[in-house]
């Protein structure tokens, strides 16, 4: 156990060129979303991102030229929004390549990897048009006879999540839903994790069965709070549903380029650090937030 | 009260399928929808299970959720999980129901939401199967809920994102799907069901002051019907008022 | 959702002769025996029990009748006390069989059921002569090449399990660890709980991230305090060592046949209900049980 | 202070061999009480795991846990998670050691606790595998300490319950484990590492006063040594007194 404390610059540099990125959370919830501002800043190129429901965090990733390749079930831009019209753009102009597998076989992707096999048997995807392109092989069962669909191992290089609460060797809690990230993080070579508060181990122990993940999966902890901004982090704050709709609009206002290339400028780019872009966002907003998330969950 | 919309005359004819003491799995929309006014109505034990990893959703009046993983959809339930989880659960047996939407859906029930055109050089690329392929494979009975359309409902759709009867007959069962399969699709003209050897979808039930003409003239494909096709008795206005509580629509409009 | 509250002896009537049944919990920890001294009362025959780490209850029951076979991974009498010597006389003459698998191999069979596919990869037990012994079969990753060991899944017919908290419908909550419980449970045709609590769904609500079962994989509820005695049940009651040291004791004295049978009738087969017996044993020393919890847990 | 018993002096010599901030699986007994003592001296980050589901033991002086799932095995730990998941994380390769007892180890570092005799007319029915071959199979190096008596000692365990390198040179990787694998063994006479190529058990130190001749005449199979044999350093009075501590056996004795 050894204290990994960084800031997210330091974090992200456990991102190369050309690595496999998996993004914890979904959609809008608990997305790591100041560990992608400071992957967009660092210049990283020729990233895979792979995450399962993927939208906004992966627009700004492929227009800022960091990744050109998603491994993933869905992207739009958000259920109330649609398509993406970045990822629309680049695929259907094969800048950037997408593939597709059904959310559970993506889920047993991560699982196999967690689990430290090469594969492993479901009998969902087959027979469909998804199966036929992912190139997926069928495996028998040795029993049965049954015939099931083998999906591989999916490694990471780096995992990205956002948590609630970690102590500085990393062992991370969440509240609520856990959406992929144990098994993203356990099949992942390196993991990196912004938390709400770092809190002392006493506190963890507390709650030990509420831990997600031990300390020995994790490779750096970056203390953020509001580090899913603008999307929720469960019980403590509420997705920003007018920050994206502006953002949204930014899109079709100026296309889908010029409008993520503006929303960088103005959020990313300028912003030295994920709390300098909150202090733009500006503190009573997020107040507003915190409060929406109290009503909702008590 | 004004008269249904074709939306939610298709919610409310969909919702009556969903038995009380039943676990149904959930796609966002309509089928969510219908799901919160079954559970309000005839099914109040009616268990509603997200991908998001959220068992057992509660609704509130006019304050619906819109993703499958958000606060407003996990508060109340009493299992909170992760994504994988869920579906491991469907595929185990343990669902019902399994309810879609559908952005194209052909005369076997399979559906796509993955891509119109050609796959390496798409006209549209469409946001994907999320959980969609997922719970067509694996409930133990697959509703679509769509609207109806000739674009939508076509001979053959460009890419099946989520297997239905596949090419009729035992294909679905020969590929290796040997749970589910489409039982019924719902739209605003009428209610189909699958003949039981072919798998051809047909028409089961005309919904009100719908000819089956019309129907016909909104397919894209040919349509056999049941013997004897039935009326789906029209929405009443319990159904309508309580609906439009849940969605938030002013119930007196 | 429906009520499956009743009692142990109704619960019981889950099971008939000939079931595979799996047995929750581990070692001494969580195991549901009020529920297995209503199956030695009820007279099934021909039972086979699975369970990783098991010892006294797997006695009581081969003695008296009901089980002529174990699935596990380890049997012994607990960890102070050595090997089993009903398993052993048993084993060794033939009467009853005893198939080892190891610990994960187990637990991969349980959650492979749980799962819904016929069999798991696992790279455990290969080479040795476990594998050897249990015919279990090989297969091929067909994207590496590598050889993996396929365990079969085991789908119990009837699974036993003592928990925490329970409302009325089945969804199920525990503290501390979680033993094989939520994959034996998963896998199983019919699930029988014991709970220490019957609660009302909205306190299940409010610790939802919490609930290790959804109510639609439980079949019957049972109220049952101190449901696991002799052994814990974690943060509400120690094991009783000094009931089991004297039960040891007993099989030492008049042989293992005859001192279980003793044990039986002292405890068991006279005693019409659970907290008959729980009375016998008598409140000051449950009580003493709860303080030693209190003291190890806080 | 009495002098070390054989026991201590096991568990002494084994929990040197522990490093600081890595990951140990420990079965029950000596594998464990060694874990407890490396964390007390030279390995205070040392993560020791149980099978029982319990990540991060930590212990109390004279009240070190007996079996692998039990509130005092449990108290204090950062997570607590089911039996499968722990396994899980030997086989993606999250722990560096594995510390296993040994009613019967041979030549190769096999281990039995299964049976004594033939497999189906057992002589002794022994409690069998538990987690110790899922540890003898998944941890990235395999430690061992047991007494050492000729009997224990031997050419061919009766049954291999635990794998070693099974029959030594490249078995271990043929019959398909890819990891890990026997590093050392620990007895009350000597320390044994496996040969790099033929994978045979060979002395490579000998406890303090111990010959080589006595080892050899306590030992079932015939045993090389390493080129130049060396000597275990004695407990130390701060090892055998925290040891003692631990086990709640008077350290003034």
């Amino acid at each position: 156990m050894t204290d990994k404390v960084m800031s997210a610059d330091e974090a992200v540099a456990q991102v190369h060129d050309g690595d496999l990125v998996a993004v914890g959370g979904s959609l809008f919830s608990r997305t790591p979303m100041a560990l992608i501002f400071a992957l967009v800043r660092s210049g990283r190129s020729g990233l895979t991102l792979t995450r399962s429901l993927t939208c906004y965090e992966a627009e700004l990733l492929m227009v800022s030229g960091g990744v050109d390749g998603l491994v993933t079930s869905w992207v739009g831009l958000g259920l109330q929004w649609g398509v993406s019209p970045v990822v629309r753009m680049l695929v259907e102009q094969g800048h950037a390549f997408h593939e597709e597998w059904s959310h559970l076989a993506l889920g047993l992707r991560f699982k196999a990897g967690a689990m430290g096999v090469p594969f492993l048997p479901t009998a969902t995807m087959m027979g469909s048009d998804l199966e036929a392109r992912s190139k997926a092989a069928r495996v028998t069962c040795p029993y049965t006879g049954q015939e099931l669909l083998a999906v591989p191992a999916l490694v990471p290089d780096v995992a990205f999540l956002h948590v609630h609460r970690a102590d500085k060797f990393g062992n991370l809690q969440v509240e609520g839903y856990r959406h992929m990230d144990v098994d993203i993080a356990r099949a992942a070579k390196r993991v990196v994790v912004t938390a709400e508060q770092i809190v002392d181990t006493s506190e963890i122990v507390r709650n030990a069965s509420d831990t997600m993940l031990p300390h020995f999966t994790v490779d750096a902890v970056v203390h953020q709070p509001f580090g899913a901004y603008p999307g929720e982090c469960y019980g403590l704050y509420e997705a920003d549903m007018a920050h994206l709709d502006s953002y949204v609009q930014g899109l079709r206002d100026r296309g889908p380029q010029a409008g993520v290339e503006h929303y960088l400028r103005e959020n990313v780019t300028t912003r030295a650090t994920f709390d300098d872009f909150l202090q733009h966002v500006g503190r009573d907003r997020l107040a507003a937030l915190q409060q929406q998330a109290m009503e909702m969950t008590t | 009260m004004s008269p249904a919309s074709p939306e939610e005359l298709r919610t409310i004819t969909i919702s009556r399928m969903l038995d009380d003491h039943r676990v149904v799995f959930a796609g966002v929309g309509a089928p969510l929808v219908a799901s919160a006014l079954a559970r309000r109505l005839h099914a109040p034990h009616l268990s509603v299970v997200l991908e998001g990893g959220i068992i057992g959703v509660t609704f509130r009046d006019g304050s619906l959720p819109v993703s499958t993983n958000e606060m407003r959809a996990a508060f109340g339930a009493p299992m909170l999980t992760d994504i994988t989880d869920v579906f491991l659960y469907a595929q185990a047996g343990f669902f019902d129901y399994g309810v879609l939407g559908a952005a194209q859906v052909d005369r076997f029930g399979n559906i796509n939401s993955s891509i119109i055109g050609d796959h390496d050089h798409p006209t549209v690329r469409l946001p994907g199967s999320g959980g969609a392929n997922d719970i067509a494979s694996l409930c133990n009975k697959l509703l679509i809920v769509t609207s109806h359309e000739s674009r939508r409902f076509v001979e053959k759709v460009d890419f099946i994102t989520s297997p239905g009867w596949l090419s009729g007959g035992t294909t679905r069962c020969d590929a290796g799907l040997r749970q589910g399969g489409p039982a019924a699709v719902v739209t605003e003209l009428a209610v189909f069901d699958f003949h039981p050897v072919s798998k051809e979808m047909r028409v089961c039930a005309l919904q009100e002051g719908v000819t089956i003409d019309e129907v016909r003239s909104r397919t894209g494909f040919e349509l056999t019907t049941v013997a004897d096709v039935g009326q789906v008795a029209p929405p009443t206005s319990v159904e309508l008022q309580t609906l439009r509580k849940l969605t938030g629509v002013d119930a007196h409009q």
